[in-house]
């Protein structure tokens, strides 16, 4: 066991994945000999080469259709898109491309790409630095989307994203980056928790609160509060935001009878919509209330000194929850 | 006024190498004459033959769609020299990204008639396995192969390969942002990636003009990347400037872009009616200019096309038109439950489970005709 | 009264914008000389000029980056995109600038663009022809997205959507553009309903039915159908898809507790999990059965012989209905 | 291997346009000269005036993101001339599409220094109003605000009106798409814009030739486009540049493109370590060419920078230090609820009721120090 932060973490799963598989080439702007603006590339480009850490012209586009070539040619790319805000160029050869090449072709060709994306706000960037684009992809069919939310994950998912054959967009809550925390990186893949498996990483009783990437701390600081008030909360970690895996969510609902979801990202069509009507068609003989939602707001996200008005916190997964258990709370008194 | 300015300047017929004058005389030209000493009057004769048979393909086509055997087919009528003199010049390791337009260069790569017709018949969204021919499936995203193709050619120099990639590419494509980042890729990692450019004057209804002020052949210069204009009807400059980028990508020469000036001489698509967006007089004047014709006057002139010869190009086209026909029209249809095929590469838990739901709900039809609801998957 | 196609209509919307205000112009690829390649715009570049109707280069992130410059020198900018397909190279543009401007200057740049996308399937085209993107911007703040079903409202909304001073994302239902209807040419625009209002299309009281676009006509038939049966629905027009107009949906939950959505696009963070999860939280206790999604699968859009076991159907619908009602159907017997 | 083939033509120090040398001695320039007759000593002494008021600017937002009171800075160190030159070559009504880092730009068009550093405070994301200054806000999305140029120029087209548009843009910006796509559509429709590239050898990390295999303002002529290569650390020759190609767009002669060969000296941003990346030696041949250091000694040279006039000088830069820093420090923060404003121009029913529930949980922790809640809906 290494205690590592998130970076480094995710650093180690690279350089693993690399020293495991010579087909894996990183790509990105500013990866190789800066080591990425967060350093998460730090020292790969001097231990594996310039051919295999490839710092890339400054269009997003052309790192992921380059990619894609890559691909074909049998390579397991790796990009890095420097700041959420910066996937839309590049998102018609993610949609039109890597996600529908492979049924495209019958199957003969695969799109082994990972791509890593820091994600989300709450680091005092201006805009287009703190976005939480996760939904446009969850919601495009042939991709697989993974957020981690702890330094192991990272590590165990990422090297799982980058095996697996299927395009996977890979989200890392950016704000966590300096959270440090235990890592086995000797783990045995094969052994490891299903890349598609979403995680119960607090048990409770009264209320389920589903969360993925930054806000699981957040969602398990609520948890230690609401015990506080006496309110047990089960928090699940996604960690697969497609396919969603609705096993430990159902479970949890069915003993809880409610739910509240929480992210970053606006309400209109974020990942909650998905899981509350998922959960509602999966458990509505279960359910005491309505799925709670608690996120973003349906706004561009503002300047940083606003933005802790825009980012669910403590307090405000705490007035879900008592939304959910119809106590007194700031939507009391209104009708719907 | 804001008009486009349709600047004739887009496609002069100055500058523009030709090997094969459009009355089937020969023209000697310093620069290409090399890449081509070796072509024989039975290789031109092979040249001829492959022009013959993809006509005869897109003739079978158009037909097959009137018949409403396909859904839609987009013509290469005026551009057989382009893609026969291009891809006569690869090797069968080289690797082909080609748009939607490229099906007589996917026949002469080998690629099944009834394969390349599904995806135009819409039985499948495409129809020959890349990796058997070496040559990727349809683009339809104008500009995207590109882009792939210069990331393959990337991949070629880390696998220490001496093999190259194609991009084929339209006038109109040129526009796009990805061809751009194309050459600023190839350029900046010298990939051996051969653009070629069929610039046949129009993007469905908007001329070249529109998209480049002047020649295209120009852009590719400002990235350090060298080019060559050719007449794209041309069979032989073509495959000479083909062979010439081929031989610079093989020595490490980095990418190279070729303007093959041509003409589309048919509708952008079965679904397109040129005459509400072109005049006559402009189609004459490319009738003229035939890429076919002009090689059988060269060989007809050098009296090398006797009746023999011609019968057996005859015999091959009528032979591809058949199989082109039989095979179409025998396509099957695919099977329902093939909708959730190859998606991904394993399970996915929401789309199993939909999948599993709708094969129960069709199972409430209870076919009885004994066909069979299944996918790959069953 | 006039008796017109859908394509006539827009048609007609488009010449009454640019008569109305001199400021409107329209932009796109194939739009002027040969008036679209579903010819929408036949004959406008004749009547009003190459200056306000432009044929412009094959490029669509340029199409909407110039007409935001364009919108930034007061001209209110209808592009169109050829196809649904073809919209993901502007994505960056729609997301990063069209949606964002208003409210990155603080109110003082206005972006009063339209951009017409035909869309959904159902006409036997090849891949990239046939999309359904609508839920991607729904999800983006700062945009409203409409979708007409019939020549009236096309006729209506487009001008509307032309008149709003936000960017409108306008999708036209491409399958149904030879419907005819009849419209009102001379209507007056401030008596008309208003463009974010949603529409009860087909009244009734035992399931709601909701819809847009292309399906509008499949419910109604469902609608017929299900009469037959003895199974009364009602079906609602969003017309709106941002913002989601819950008024109608609400008030017609209330009475039939039970609601189906149905759409083109996949279910997966399709509209309907917005309106399932919307839905839910406004009349849970009035719901009898948890809302039922009809939508096609999530899957990259298939070969067009395909299409129609991806596309819902009238079938499909009834099949939802019954799942809604609790009548035996598909699901029935399977857990979940 | 695959590596950038790092070209270093892609910045020969030849062929670059220049007025006044590095050791501040006059050039003569055929081309550029007759742009710049009129530009006496006092104007000079102008000229000279506005790159030290933009080096105090940059020197104090430095500090001042050091004490915590900017959240982020891009400097814009050794770039003064290109920024100065440009600019003083514009009308009033031309109108100016900025990256991130022309925040002297803004300065000398008459922005608000306070708003100016809002955006870089975090307070808001931008800070002034475009139309009050014919320049739009700073734009995040490298070559975004190309396209925003053309359309804005082509919109002057049909206006009927003689003004400009000017894009600035970076080296590492000639990469992306959008920047190709604007230049396709600025020489199709002639629009009377002006790309601005500050070539500044650096896209953080990135060296100018892992974009461009050869100089960039060859990339221009490909598209039709006239293009000047220009010594950016050289105020009069940036000067002269510019009003070429504003005379070129006034004149109906429609784009053209500026190269301004020159250093970025500081970081990318204040969040940036260049240590990382690049050598000393490299910066200490560029601070030799030291943009305000020339135009000092070519006027100390021609005894025109007496004591009195460098003292206004420094009074002017003083002045604006002291302003910047006031305004900044005394920003006011942003109220809650204005997080809502200004996404629609109108009503807009869910995000009404989602402010409406939030101003609902906000009071119920009921603020005790006066401060507002709203945002200006109120
Ligand atoms: C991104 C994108 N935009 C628009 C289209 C619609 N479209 C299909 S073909 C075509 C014209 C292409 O012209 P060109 O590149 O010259 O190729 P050609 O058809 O002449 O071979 C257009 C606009 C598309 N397929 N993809
Ligand atoms: C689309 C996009 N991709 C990446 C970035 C991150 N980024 C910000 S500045 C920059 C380098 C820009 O270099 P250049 O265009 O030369 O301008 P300079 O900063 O040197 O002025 C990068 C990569 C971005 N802002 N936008
Ligand atoms: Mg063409
Ligand atoms: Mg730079």
């Amino acid at each position: 066991m290494s205690r590592l932060t998130l970076t480094q973490a995710i650093n180690a799963g690279l350089r693993k994945a690399m020293e495991d598989d010579p087909k894996v080439v990183l790509m990105g702007e500013d990866i190789g000999t800066l080591g990425g603006v967060f350093r998460v590339t730090d020292g790969l480009m001097k231990d594996f080469g310039s051919h295999r850490v490839i710092d890339t012209p400054l269009a997003e586009s052309a790192i992921i259709g380059t990619a894609v070539g890559l691909a074909y040619r049998g390579f397991r790319p790796v990009c890095e898109i420097q700041f959420d805000g910066f996937i839309y160029p590049g998102f018609d050869q993610i949609v039109s491309q890597v996600a529908k090449l492979h049924m495209r072709t019958h199957g003969q060709v695969r799109m082994p790409l990972t791509i890593r994306v820091p994600f989300g706000g709450g680091i005092g960037s201006p805009e287009h630095h703190s976005e939480s684009p996760e939904a446009y992809f969850v919601h495009t069919s042939g991709l697989r989307v993974i957020s981690a939310s702890n330094p192991q994950d990272a590590y165990t998912l990422l090297r799982q994203a980058i095996a697996c054959d299927d395009p996977v967009m890979f989200f890392e809550p950016k704000r966590r980056y300096h959270a440090k925390g235990e890592v086995d990186l000797d783990a045995d893949l094969t052994r490891a928790p299903a890349m598609g498996a979403s995680r119960v990483v607090h048990a409770g009783t009264d209320v389920t609160l589903v969360t993925y990437g930054p806000l699981v701390a957040t969602a398990l600081d609520a948890a230690k509060a609401a015990a506080d008030d006496g309110i047990s909360l089960e928090v699940v970690d996604l960690r697969s935001l497609s396919p969603l895996d609705y096993g430990p969510i159902e479970e949890s609902v069915r003993r809880t009878g409610r739910v509240v979801i929480t992210h970053e990202a606006s309400e209109t069509l974020g990942l909650g919509a998905e899981v509350a009507a998922g959960i509602t068609e999966r458990c509505f003989n279960y359910l005491e209330a309505a799925p709670v939602r608690v996120t973003g707001f349906d706004i561009p996200y503002p300047p940083s000194k606003l933005e802790k008005h825009h980012l669910p916190d403590l307090d405000r997964m705490l007035d879900g929850v008592d939304r959910a258990l119809g106590r007194p709370n700031s939507l009391s008194g209104l009708e719907g | 006024m804001l008009e486009a300015s349709a600047n004739s300047g887009a496609s002069p017929q100055t500058g523009i190498h030709q090997l094969i004058a459009a009355d089937g005389t020969s023209v000697a030209d310093g620069e290409l004459d090399p890449f081509v000493a070796d072509v024989d009057d039975a290789q031109l004769v092979r040249l001829y033959s492959d022009m013959v048979a993809i006509r005869r393909i897109d003739v079978e086509a158009t037909a097959l769609q009137r018949q409403g055997q396909l859904a839609l087919w987009p013509p290469m009528l005026g551009q057989e020299a382009s893609q026969v003199g291009s891809l006569r010049a690869l090797g069968g390791d080289d690797f082909i990204f080609p748009t939607y337009r490229e099906n007589g260069v996917a026949y002469l790569r080998g690629a099944d008639l009834a394969g390349i017709m599904s995806t135009w018949r819409g039985s499948a969204n495409t129809g020959w396995d890349p990796y058997k021919f070496n040559m990727a499936t349809p683009q339809i995203i104008i500009g995207s192969q590109t882009l792939h193709a210069t990331g393959y050619a990337m991949g070629l120099v880390l696998d220490g390969k001496e093999t190259l990639s194609i991009a084929y590419l339209g006038d109109g494509a040129t526009s796009q942002g990805d061809v751009h980042e194309s050459m600023v890729f190839a350029a900046s990692f010298q990939a051996p990636v051969i653009f070629f450019c069929q610039n046949n004057h129009w993007a469905i209804s908007e001329p070249v003009g529109l998209q480049a002020h002047v020649p295209i052949a120009g852009r590719a210069p400002g990235y350090g990347i060298p080019s060559l204009r050719v007449d794209g009807n041309d069979v032989l400059a073509v495959l000479a400037a083909t062979r010439w980028a081929a031989a610079r990508a093989r020595s490490g020469g980095g990418p190279s872009f070729i303007e093959a000036v041509t003409y589309r001489m048919g509708a952008h698509t079965t679904a397109d009616d040129p005459t509400r967006y072109r005049g006559v007089t402009e189609l004459e004047e490319w009738g003229a200019k035939d890429p076919i014709a002009r090689v059988k006057a060269l060989l007809q002139g050098r009296g090398k096309l006797d009746d023999d010869a011609e019968a057996a190009v005859a015999r091959r086209a009528d032979a591809v038109a058949a199989e082109l026909r039989e095979g179409t029209i025998n396509l099957p249809d695919p099977a329902p439950l093939s909708v959730f095929d190859n998606v991904y590469t394993t399970e996915h838990a929401i789309l199993d489970r939909q999948r599993d739901h709708y094969e129960r709900y069709l199972a409430g039809f209870a076919p009885t005709d004994g066909t069979t609801l299944e996918g790959s998957r069953s």
